[in-house]
């Protein structure tokens, strides 16, 4: 029979106060199996947890009942104190007295049999626990950073800095990201370029980094500590072992009109390409879906351009496995194009520009060198009209959050127009000035009192072309509503900033989980922002949701730090809240049949086959096995499985099934 | 049908197989004939009489061996094999499918993709006695179910006929086998009863293919398979499962779509 | 024994005065197209036209499930409620076939093999049997192979012989059957000196009992058991409906600190039935199920219990869901 | 092609030519239009800003009867009556709301009904198969006009795309015709105001009318009574605020197929605008 | 009426551990009070809750269950939730197919946010279940055997 020991606490009055106690504690120690029972005033103090740890022994207790508080408040305390007794910790159960019962009900006789009632459901249950044993992994001491932009970038250093080796991977040529394409940055107008090159540079020097451009996550198999990346390095058709990066190849290509990615469309580039002057790798890429050779069979001009020999037109993909112990997702975001937005003419109108193309025209290593030119005919604006909240903050354009970074980066480019177009006229059609930030306030208010932006707080209806202007129809809500037209010479949308390309197929891959924007999903909201509910998987920076360059690169550091805190470890302890197929003496082996619909159930993919064979190696069946690595203990192929062969540990169908029938025994 | 009884000998006898799951005649209904030799072969029917679903016996280790075996299979067994190939039961090097098409014509298939291309041409329908009861339950108030089911409960004397009839109860040991908990009483009582029937529904949502095996196992005429039938169409476009066409992956209770009913939560 | 004769208003009144004496009565009853025995108050309750019952009379003295005895705890001690023998009411069968009152013999000897089943013969003690002879039979019926006939009175306190007037010839073979007659004494008359078998159905044997036993002694290891009970799905619909299959489960059914043991019905073709704790299953495989259901029968019943385990009603055949055929088989072994 | 036919009441007054090009590409197209019998207004421009039993009760009634009488996709040419009829079919997927109404109406309704307009019904009929029947091609350079209620609102509708819808342009592509590109496809011509403000009519039907005929088109096609009434009715009010006073006429899309398929200008109805017609 | 006649219905709460559970005790923290009547039993996600244990509880003499865990998108477990969300569609279809009241299963979503959605929760729940009545009609044949003895109802 069961020796179990019940614990009742007055927390102080907050449960004697409603609850009669010893009432509770006398009725539990008359239950079957019940050795000890006790009230006291203060069960988590040191005198209270010596009560218990005096009875487990005294009474040579197989199970311990704590009726207090909320288990998620003190279950970690009494199961240390049962540890310390020399008891399994997870023989010890908490009913939950204070938070579901004195608190939330009035003093009286229904109280307290409800009180009894939860006490004996954990008396039952306990009865049914097993012994558990904490689960132990290793832990690979090497990361995977996902994304070379300035969250990655950051990442990879502060990691690759605590003296870990990291893997970082970049889909484009080169890393950089956004923030290489932007000119100045706000509130400070330094220029972006300047302060992000020399990073790039590190990142490639660093003994610690590995970095493969031109790359993307294939797979990612395994659990915190012990993942498996299977990394698809891209056909770049230039040997980087041999290229010295000369660029002459570039200068013959006879593909030239490619609109540039790097220039947002703006400016051409080549098919054999470094996507801009300062690109880490500075070694070129073939583009193989607009090569002549690739595309008819002939030209390979750059071949015989080629001093050393690198081109290599038979390269193919090549896919490469890694071991890391954890993941940084930095895989940033991305912006709407002009085409998002028929009101805005969808995309049709060559002098409707994003806010990226705009920071394009007014990067120095730009299209236009920096002065602000239309691309229709190379004029310059005299009107500008600037469309704050473009989809964002828009419910029915599907985006109903805002991008948070538009306010200040238009407000700094009606800043940069002015100081290049001095006569020129600029209107900010806007919801409202979201300025919070170090600085960022008086930013904006420089770009309207110094620089005589004009802003309108109004939403822009409509623009349309006629006879070569923009007509902007909105609406200024400050002046009682009035229409405002304004025929301008080119139009800025700033455009939202979603989810990158790829992100939810990414999301998959990682079993990480994304919101209804395809952004990734934090594992909490305030407490754990760079975690996912993923256990390994960190995230950096806009990937998560959209942020400007301090906040990323703030955020890049906290997951360099988890991902350090991780890697200081030799080996991981998990609660051992895990799933476990049965196993039994031949000749059933185990109850499953191996339907392995489970394994469509899991969200960790953690099922996994197991033969089972006979000693000449013949195969008898195979079955579910748990990884417990990767289970984290939802439970939901346990209520899945048929025949009741997988079953989670802490929350047994023995367990639950003795609670569920105290609870309604008379 | 001589076609068939002529190939299965031939395929027993060049060693093909080692075992033809077929029909001969019975008492008053044909019945599951397992031919080892031509000689049986011979006895080999295989009409619109043949209601058996020979592929409860394809999971039966002890009967198929470990050697390739065929099955001559009316297209609801066809259905209830391709769910066991998804369920991982079956796999194609072991199998091999006779049938006589609408046409009289002597098919065999080996591939699943085979056996799917085929019974995508058949349509589920009701028949005319699951019409009629179906819409007998359906007419009645949620009380007058209740009674009706009780009264049909008091009968089931557990004989699980029902679960040995239907080819995707192939558990080694069933959930009412299990004593740690006791889900499900053993002892024949209407709410004990009635507890296994919910069950069995439950387990085969998204799998029941609708052959109506267990319903005609029943030996208390029990429309038991009305049960499973009705939640098969209630399911069915909900879930977007065809039965008998299962993907490839998964099954109705094991995936999920994000805009799933929910009119019912609170 | 006596013979007597009763009319059809005799039976009526007959039928009237058992009921009214307080004593519960089952009879086939015509239910869900199918018939069942049930409790009945009016003869016209009755079902008239059938060859069989789907399920034996059995339960009435074999319950489906049936508490053995019921407990309480409370701190540390047991409180035992016993089976109380007085908690059966007296029973009547009426229209019972001879097939299922000759099951009554095989049953009780398996319940008293080695100590009394006071369970069981409390049941038996509160039920009396009144039996029909068989005018019908069909091609599963097998009664005279196995040392039955239409008009058996094995098992029967009181067998009536239906007469083409509604009336019937009574024979009341034991004091319980006399009592029955005592409840309404007038309604009996004289035997009109009838020839009761030109009433009964004609059935031929089809197998000799002693035959079969000889074959069935030395087939253990025979090779016909797996070609038999290759398409058997081993459901256990056979062993519900027979009625002298008598495999049972002990289970236990407890609330809290109460709890009940019942025993209910098993059979001996689930393979859950033999299988050890350890995994290890003497009968692992459906065709020694199959054996054992037959050498049960046919051959451990009668060397050990003196009684052969079959009387040839053929529900097992009629239930069976793939039509393993009792008649079929058992001949078939017979013959060769 | 079988289909039920909610004309509405517009369509049997004021636009008649409407009703009358529907009814003749029908027949030439082979189009079986079932009208729906017993039918009643469907309550726009007024009942919903009234009240709302009465707004959900009026289309419901239409589409209980369509119902009742087995039909399973009707097309209403009117705009305003396709959106109320739409409009209400969301709002009646709220079991309360659609148990309120079937009581007042006393009959039951159950939704299931498709409501299409008179472009939807020509795209599933196959631009294909309208191609095949053109015998004299619409060789106008035209401005596809849609209005407010043919498109918005589009989370109900869902019906092309909201800003800058296409289906209509394309028709007129496939019976021979070339469509401008313009800002002024979804404005708002002023339907609401259209007894009340006459003023104001004419100030936003002239900027769409002005827009048009600047970029050279020959005619404006529209698919919405209240539209081509506007339009088309109000031309001497319109042509007093705009710079360019303006003759090009306002007709139906239906009109314009039907010339297409060569049905006779009277027919069509052509005959009944202010506008004339020289097309 | 007198307090001896108002119905107490029996409830048991079926909840996951990191939406509900957690919410029932922000109900407890911020004080808010509801009925005694609904006791909770933990799991670690809705995925987990079987569907036996609701039949077991009707047959235990439940008078109600509630059933409650995470909303959409938020399950600790990614999709736990949206197993359970399909389960309960495909166990409702079955258990009104049988003729139970299906009135008795409340399902809920309540984040561990909304604590005084749960007092609500379990408020309007006792007096839906009270408005049903004792269960009786599942009561009475869960009993089934006792009867069975006592009348030979064979």
């Amino acid at each position: 029979m069961s020796k179990i020991g019940v614990f009742i606490c007055h927390c102080g009055e907050n449960i004697s106060a409603t609850v009669d106690v010893e009432r509770v504690a006398r009725e539990i120690g008359g239950m079957e199996g019940v050795a000890h029972a006790i009230d006291y005033k203060y069960m988590c103090s040191d005198p209270g947890q010596t009560f218990i740890k005096e009875a487990v022994k005294k009474y040579d207790l197989d199970g311990v009942v704590v009726g207090a508080c909320s288990p998620r408040m003190h279950e970690p305390t009494f199961r240390r104190a049962c540890a310390e007794a020399g008891l399994n910790p997870y023989l010890c159960e908490m009913a939950n007295l204070r938070e579901h019962c004195s608190w939330v009900h009035e003093k009286g006789e229904e109280t307290t049999e409800k009180a009894i009632d939860l006490v004996k459901m954990l008396v039952e249950k306990v009865k049914k626990n097993n012994p558990l044993e904490s689960i132990k992994v290793p832990v690979t001491k090497r990361a995977l950073v996902i994304g070379g932009g300035i969250a990655g970038i950051q990442a990879s250093l502060d990691i690759a800095n605590t003296g870990h080796k990291v893997i970082l991977i970049e889909r484009d040529p080169s890393i950089g990201g956004h923030m290489s394409q932007l000119s100045e940055t706000f509130p400070t107008l330094d220029c972006s370029q300047c302060i992000l090159t020399p990073r790039m540079v590190e990142v490639a020097q660093h003994p610690n980094i590995k970095l493969y451009t031109y790359a993307e996550l294939e797979s990612l198999e395994g659990f915190i500590g012990n993942f498996t990346a299977k990394i698809r390095l891209k056909a770049k058709s230039v040997n980087y072992s041999t290229c010295t990066g000369c660029g002459a190849c570039i200068q013959k290509c006879p593909v030239k009109k490619i609109p540039s990615e790097f220039n947002a469309g703006l400016g051409t580039r080549t098919a054999i390409y470094v996507p801009f002057p300062q690109a880490v790798p500075n070694k070129p890429v073939i583009d193989r879906v607009n090569c002549n050779y690739y595309k008819r069979g002939a030209c390979k001009i750059c071949e015989k351009t080629c001093q050393v020999g690198s081109i290599e037109w038979d390269k193919e993909d090549e896919i490469i496995s890694e071991e890391v112990g954890a993941v940084v997702l930095a895989t940033g975001f991305d912006v709407k194009g002009t085409d998002f937005f028929p009101e805005y003419g969808y995309g049709k109108y060559k002098d409707v520009l994003t806010g990226l193309q705009f920071e394009r025209l007014a990067s120095a290593s730009g299209p236009t060198f920096g002065e602000i030119r239309r691309p229709s005919d190379g004029a310059i604006p005299k009107k500008i009209v600037f469309i704050a909240c473009a989809g964002s903050r828009d419910p029915a354009k599907g985006i109903p959050y805002c991008s948070k970074i538009c306010c200040m980066y238009t407000a700094k480019h009606a800043m940069l127009y002015q100081h290049k177009v001095h006569d020129g006229e600029s209107t900010v059609f806007y919801m409202d000035i979201r300025a919070g930030g170090k600085n960022y306030e008086e930013f904006v208010r420089r770009a309207i009192e110094e620089d005589t932006v004009n802003y309108v707080r109004g939403r822009v209806a409509r623009v349309y072309e006629k006879n070569g202007k923009l007509i902007v129809k909105g609406v200024d809500t400050l002046l009682g509503g009035e229409q405002v037209e304004i025929e301008a010479d080119m139009v800025v949308l700033a455009t939202a900033g979603v989810a990158n390309c790829g992100s939810e197929q990414l999301a998959q891959k990682l079993h990480v989980s994304y919101d209804p924007y395809h952004f990734f999903a934090e594992a909490h909201p305030k407490l754990k922002p760079v975690e996912t509910n993923t256990a390994g998987i960190f995230l950096a920076g806009a990937c998560q949701a959209p942020k400007d360059i301090p906040e990323t690169v703030g955020m890049a550091s906290g997951a360099a730090v988890k991902v350090a805190a991780l890697f200081s470890n030799n080996e991981l302890v998990r609660e051992p809240i895990i799933a476990v197929v049965n196993r039994l003496a031949p000749p059933l082996y185990s109850t499953c049949v191996g339907c392995f619909m489970c394994e469509t159930a899991c969200p960790y993919n953690a099922i996994e086959h197991e033969e089972i064979k006979a000693r000449d190696g013949s195969l008898i069946r195979t079955i579910a096995r748990v990884n417990s690595g990767l289970c984290q203990g939802c439970g939901t192929c346990v209520a899945f499985c048929r025949s009741k062969s997988i079953d989670i540990q802490g929350y047994t169908n023995e367990q639950v099934y003795a609670e569920v029938m105290s609870l309604l025994n008379d | 049908m001589e076609k068939l009884r002529e190939r299965a000998a031939a395929i027993l006898a060049d060693g093909t197989v080692s075992l033809v799951i077929g029909y001969e005649e019975g008492t008053k209904r044909p019945r599951p004939l397992f031919c080892h030799d031509g000689e049986s072969a011979r006895k080999l029917i295989f009409d619109s009489r043949c209601f058996h679903n020979l592929a409860v016996y394809l999971t039966k280790k002890e009967l198929v061996g470990n050697g390739r075996f065929a099955v001559t299979a009316t297209i609801s067994t066809l259905r209830s094999i391709m769910q066991l190939y998804v369920e991982n039961q079956l796999s194609e090097d072991k199998l091999l499918i006779l049938t006589v098409d609408l046409s009289g014509t002597l098919r065999e298939f080996v591939t699943f993709d085979e056996i799917s291309a085929y019974v995508e041409q058949f349509e589920l329908k009701r028949s005319e006695r699951e019409q009629a009861i179906l819409t007998r339950i359906e007419g009645m108030t949620r009380e007058e179910r209740w009674n009706f089911w009780q009264e049909e409960m008091s009968h089931c004397f557990k004989c699980y006929a029902c679960r040995s009839a239907c080819p995707l109860c192939y558990c080694t040991k069933c959930v009412v086998e299990v004593n740690r908990p006791q889900w499900i009483n053993p002892w024949p009582a209407p709410v004990a009863n009635m507890e296994w029937h919910i069950n069995r529904a439950m387990h085969m949502v998204g799998r029941c293919t609708a052959c109506g095996a267990c319903g005609d196992a029943c030996p208390v005429g029990i429309p038991i398979d009305l049960i499973t039938r009705k939640m098969m169409e209630d399911m069915a476009p909900e879930f977007g499962y065809i039965p008998g066409l299962p993907v490839k992956k998964g099954n109705a209770l094991s995936t999920w779509k994000l805009d799933d009913r929910e009119q019912f939560i609170r | 024994m006596e013979t007597k004769y009763i009319s059809k208003s005799g039976i009526e009144q007959w039928f009237k005065s058992i009921v009214d004496s307080g004593k519960r009565v089952y009879a086939p009853v015509n239910s869900r197209d199918q018939i069942e025995f049930k409790r009945v108050k009016n003869l016209s309750e009755v079902a008239d036209e059938y060859v069989q019952t789907t399920q034996s009379i059995k339960a009435s003295v074999y319950p489906k499930a049936e508490v053995l005895f019921s407990y309480e705890k409370e701190h540390g001690k047991v409180h035992l409620t016993d089976f109380n023998p007085d908690s059966i009411p007296e029973t009547v069968l009426w229209k019972v076939h001879p097939c299922d009152a000759a099951g009554f013999k095989p049953l009780s000897a398996i319940f008293n093999w080695d100590s009394p089943d006071k369970l069981h013969n409390a049941h038996v003690q509160k039920t009396s049997v009144i039996s029909f002879s068989c005018a019908m039979a069909d091609e599963s019926c097998f009664c005279t192979s196995v040392n039955g006939s239409p008009g058996n009175l094995a098992g029967s306190d009181i067998q009536l012989t239906m007469l083409p007037d509604g009336g019937a010839i009574a024979e009341i073979v034991t004091p319980k059957g006399e009592a029955l007659v005592a409840l309404s004494p007038t309604v009996f008359e004289a035997d009109k000196g009838e020839d009761k078998t030109k009433y009964l159905v004609d059935l031929p044997a089809r197998f000799s009992l002693e035959e079969v036993n000889a074959k069935l002694n030395k087939a253990f290891n025979s090779t016909v058991w797996k070609e038999q009970s290759e398409r058997c799905i081993g459901c256990g619909a056979c062993a519900f409906v027979c009625p002298t299959c008598a495999c049972f489960d002990i289970q236990e059914d407890v609330h809290g600190s109460t709890g009940r043991r019942i025993r209910c019905w098993d059979a001996c073709g689930f393979g859950l039935f033999t299988l050890h704790t350890s995994g290890h299953n003497p009968r692992e495989h459906q065709s020694q199920r199959w054996r054992q259901r037959l050498l049960h029968k046919f051959s451990y019943m009668p060397a050990r219990l003196n009684v052969v385990g079959c009387t040839g009603c053929g529900r097992c055949s009629r239930a069976c869901p793939v039509d393993m055929n009792i008649l079929e088989h058992i001949t078939s072994i017979a013959e060769q | 092609m079988k289909i039920g036919f909610y004309p509405g009441c517009s369509l049997t007054g004021s636009s008649r030519e409407y009703n009358e090009s529907v009814v003749a590409i029908a027949k030439v197209l082979d189009i079986e239009l079932t009208e729906i019998n017993d039918w009643n207004c469907c309550g726009a421009t007024a009942a919903h800003s009234m009240n709302e039993e009465l707004s959900m009760s009026l289309p419901a009634r239409i589409m209980a009867m369509a119902e009742k009488q087995g039909l399973t996709e009707v097309v209403v040419p009117c705009a305003a009556c396709y959106n109320r009829l739409k409009v209400t079919q969301h709002d009646l997927k709220d079991e309360t709301k659609r148990k309120r109404v079937s009581e007042i109406l006393q009959l039951p309704y159950d939704g299931s009904i498709e409501i299409i307009n008179v472009l939807q019904m020509l795209e599933k009929y196959g631009a294909e198969n309208i191609k095949a029947k053109v015998t004299q091609p619409f060789a106008h350079k035209v401005a596809c006009y849609y209005g407010c209620l043919l498109v918005r609102p589009h989370s109900i509708l869902q019906f092309d795309r909201v800003e800058d819808p296409q289906s209509m342009d394309e028709l007129i592509k496939v019976v021979g015709g070339t469509t401008i590109d313009w800002a002024f496809k979804t404005e708002c011509c002023g339907g609401g105001f259209s007894v009340s403000r006459t003023d104001l009519v004419a100030k936003l039907s002239g900027n769409i009318l002005e827009d048009a005929a600047d970029r050279g088109a020959e005619a404006l096609i529209v698919a919405c009574p209240m539209c081509q009434s506007n339009l088309d009715m109000r031309r001497g009010a319109i042509n007093k605020v705009i710079e360019r006073p303006s003759d090009i006429p306002v007709i139906y899309i239906t009109q314009a197929i039907g010339l297409a398929l060569g049905i006779d200008a009277k027919e069509l109805g052509l005959k009944r605008h202010f506008v004339t017609v020289e097309l | 009426m007198s307090s001896e006649e108002i119905f107490e219905p029996k409830i048991v709460a079926f909840v996951c551990n990191w939406c509900t559970y957690a919410g029932a005790d922000l109900t407890g923290t911020s004080r808010l009070k509801y009925a005694t009547n609904v006791k909770i039993v933990r799991f670690p996600c809705t995925g987990r809750i079987d569907f036996l244990l609701l039949l077991k509880s009707f047959a235990q003499g439940a008078d109600g269950i509630i059933v409650s865990g995470c909303h959409p998108n938020d399950c600790h477990y990614t999709s736990g939730n949206f197993h359970a969300r399909r389960r309960w569609i495909a166990f409702r279809s079955i258990l009104d197919m049988m003729g139970v009241d299906v009135r008795r299963v409340q399902y809920s979503w309540v984040s561990a946010a909304e604590g005084s959605k749960w007092a609500d929760l379990v408020n309007n729940t006792v007096a839906d279940i009270r408005a049903l009545g004792p269960y009786t009609d599942y009561q009475k044949v869960a009993d089934y055997l006792e009867k069975e003895v006592q009348d030979g109802e064979a």
